[in-house]
């Protein structure tokens, strides 16, 4: 198996540009790259007019409401974002486009990406707003919304535990969009809470496989303690 | 658990809402109120909770948690999970509502419609917080149960001819608990089911400007014994 | 949690009816439900008139081949049949109707009927013969074929370690199409290797969550030791 | 690893594919010649491989397994795992395949056509095992190599105008290799691309019976030192 590790800095200068769609890890703060999502704040004039897609919009002064604040991003596809008040403020001034999926066909629709699916059709929304505008098929006399799938340039996710291959694990809730996103993107930058030898990992239980992932570099210590 | 002292009315009404929780039932808890249904489940009712974020047999808070906390659920908090629990990824979780395994999802609501549409993920310009996995709990839950005050602080039920507001999902709600009034959709439309002793049919129809049919032998409020 | 542990009798007689959909586990001989396939052959008159989804048509004298020479199948539902000649024979005489579906949408079909997705469009087999006879849908000038869901009455699957809540475990290879099965029928039996006690197997490694389980029923020992 | 003993040309036809495998790869082999390519790989070329029953990092074969060991290959093959194999499921074994992250599949073939269409899955009356994988395999992977022996025991190629039998993937097939020759499918056709040194254009493109374009400068068929 190659040897993936290397640094924040070496990953995100290979594979990060101004005006990608960067799929980002996380529901809460379970699953969050905080240290590649800071490395991205901290060079903010090499990183804009960025798309995000992530669950939700990080509380203020956390994660992604560091590049939401400093103007990186154009528009955040996601499926809740009522923990970052800032954020709703940003959206409903117009500063930032913002769209909401409902958040088990968010995920359905990364997946589709990740798996080579073009599309799913589904009955979730139908008979609310969120059917608006959406294309339909009709199926054994049911009316369905066709969900295309949804791909990234690049996933940031943040894993307990990786190997040096790529090869990454979760802990409690923490696993929430980041698998997906991991099949999803041209590139997958998983960030690493603990990073162990190659074959540590049992085989069963591996949760990516590291076919699906790039480089993994270590994830710092989390920047909120003094929230 | 969320820190928060609950009214009498709060308990009055989640106790007979955990009486719509049946033994073996897997069950998710939307926000607030929801949350507080374990507590007043009846004794020997053994039920699996679901948390949308990706676990099911979510146990007690955890009070040493913090929302950094390794297993939180989808509303943030820390938890703890019993003997058996699963964890899992997000399309999982969603699999399992799609999918028909969630027996119930027990949530809150801004309007209920006569028809049982439900509103309970928006109030455009007001509050757009987006509808995280409410539309599929409320659509795919194999049963909805709406719990919430009879009233609201201008006086107004939940019960409504049709929802103004955006719908998380058309004709769901099959159960709305209050602290007053037991409403069962029939045959699609929702009906008074049940009145609290201390409440009369007049005030259980109280603050509802919704014709609600309301048949002559109603449920008991308690459990038969 | 509830306790799922109950016998093979017990389970194939209160789930398993004559002219079901079952869905039974297994690639090669791996995650393949002998134990419960061998009670509804020693019960042939009790359960006829089958319709099989499976991966494969098992080789001759072992696994749900037992079935198909007793008559006790209508309908295989497969991907690959190269191993059980004596199947090939049946098909090709006309006496058991098979389809054949390539084997990852087999799993996406299945896996969709588990997951409440009425259909999803591909572009696998578009010019081959499996096209033929499909519904199309035309997105962004390109032709998908639509594959709706596959779903079952009853799954038998086999595990190597289960608890007695249902929350299953696989080793190796065994796990191909069991766990997608598991999701995707009205009732599912899992027969374990092993079985332990609830809370046994660690929370973020259980490859099929006890919730989409009916019963567990303990595995006897491989029945094809003389082949 | 199956058993069975390599005649000279099937060595010479796996090597020059060995060399079609670049470091790094993720490869899916198909039953039969494909099996033995790992002996065949240049030193150094760290390769993982697929086996679409669900795994990536295959070993060599495991002698004292049976049909009944816990890691078989697709074949039904005992194996052994490198350190950092991972085990999944049908659904992520085919997601990998589909998704873009197989970057080559080797698979055998009944015939070749011009435009690179791969039929090797059914004999209308004769062989009807199913496709199995094959279908997402020839179409999904990044590469398909296929490889075979120059001429069949008729004499015939396996390179033709048109497929005669049903088709496992139309214009699929990126490169063919056989002990004489190479080809490579370049704007839609497949052409002459390499000849054996024992081998003259003539030999190279015997038994076939299809108008293959043939540049003047080829590739050496040996690796550049």
């Amino acid at each position: 198996m190659l040897d993936r590790g290397t640094t924040v800095e070496k990953a995100v200068t290979s594979y990060v540009r101004s005006g990608q769609t960067l799929m980002v890890g996380g529901f809460g703060r379970g699953g969050v790259p905080f240290t590649t999502i800071k490395y991205l704040a901290d060079n903010a004039t090499d990183y804009r007019n960025l798309t995000l897609i992530k669950n939700d919009a990080n509380e203020p002064g956390i994660g992604i409401d560091l590049l939401l604040k400093q103007g990186q991003v154009k528009k955040l596809i996601a499926t809740h974002i009522g923990l970052n008040p800032d954020f709703i403020r940003q959206m409903n001034d117009g500063e930032i486009e913002c769209e909401l999926i409902p958040q088990g066909i968010f995920a359905e629709k990364i997946r589709a990406g990740g798996a080579g699916i073009p599309a799913i059709l589904t009955d979730i929304g139908l008979g609310t707003e969120v059917a608006h505008g959406k294309a339909t098929y009709e199926m054994e006399g049911k009316t369905l919304l066709v969900e295309p799938c949804m791909r990234g340039d690049v996933a940031l996710i943040c894993a307990d535990i990786a190997d040096n291959a790529g090869n990454a694990w979760w802990r409690g809730s923490n696993r929430n969009m980041c698998v997906v996103m991991g099949t999803a993107c041209d590139r997958v930058i998983v960030e690493a809470k603990q990073i162990v030898e190659t074959g540590n990992l049992k085989a069963e239980d591996i949760h990516l496989p590291s076919v699906f992932v790039d480089v993994v570099v270590p994830a710092g210590p989390l920047p909120h303690g003094e929230l | 658990m969320a820190k928060r002292e609950l009214t009498s009315g709060e308990h009055t009404l989640l106790e007979r809402a955990g009486r719509e929780v049946k033994h073996g039932m897997v069950v998710n808890l939307g926000i607030g109120l929801p949350q507080f249904l374990p507590e007043h489940l009846p004794a020997n009712t053994d039920v699996t909770f679901h948390s949308e974020n990706g676990f099911v047999g979510m146990g007690e808070g955890n009070p040493e948690g913090t929302p950094d906390s390794d297993v939180i659920d989808a509303g943030g908090r820390a938890c703890k999970v019993v003997p058996g629990a699963a964890f899992f990824d997000s399309l999982t979780s969603f699999a399992i509502v799609r999918g028909g395994n969630l027996d119930l999802a027990v949530l809150g609501a801004f309007e209920v419609s006569l028809s049982g549409d439900l509103a309970n993920w928006k109030i455009p310009g007001k509050l757009t917080p987006g509808m995280g996995g409410g539309m599929e709990l409320a659509q795919k839950a194999n049963h909805v149960l709406v719990i919430s005050h009879h009233l609201d602080k201008r006086g107004r039920g939940k019960l409504v001819p049709q929802c103004s507001l955006p719908l998380t999902a058309p004709a769901c709600v099959g159960t709305l608990v209050t602290e007053r009034a037991v409403f069962r959709r029939i045959d699609g439309r929702m009906h008074l089911a049940s009145i609290h002793p201390d409440f009369d049919r007049k005030s259980a129809l109280e603050g509802i400007n919704a014709d609600v049919p309301t048949p002559d032998v109603l449920e008991p409020w308690e459990a038969t014994p």
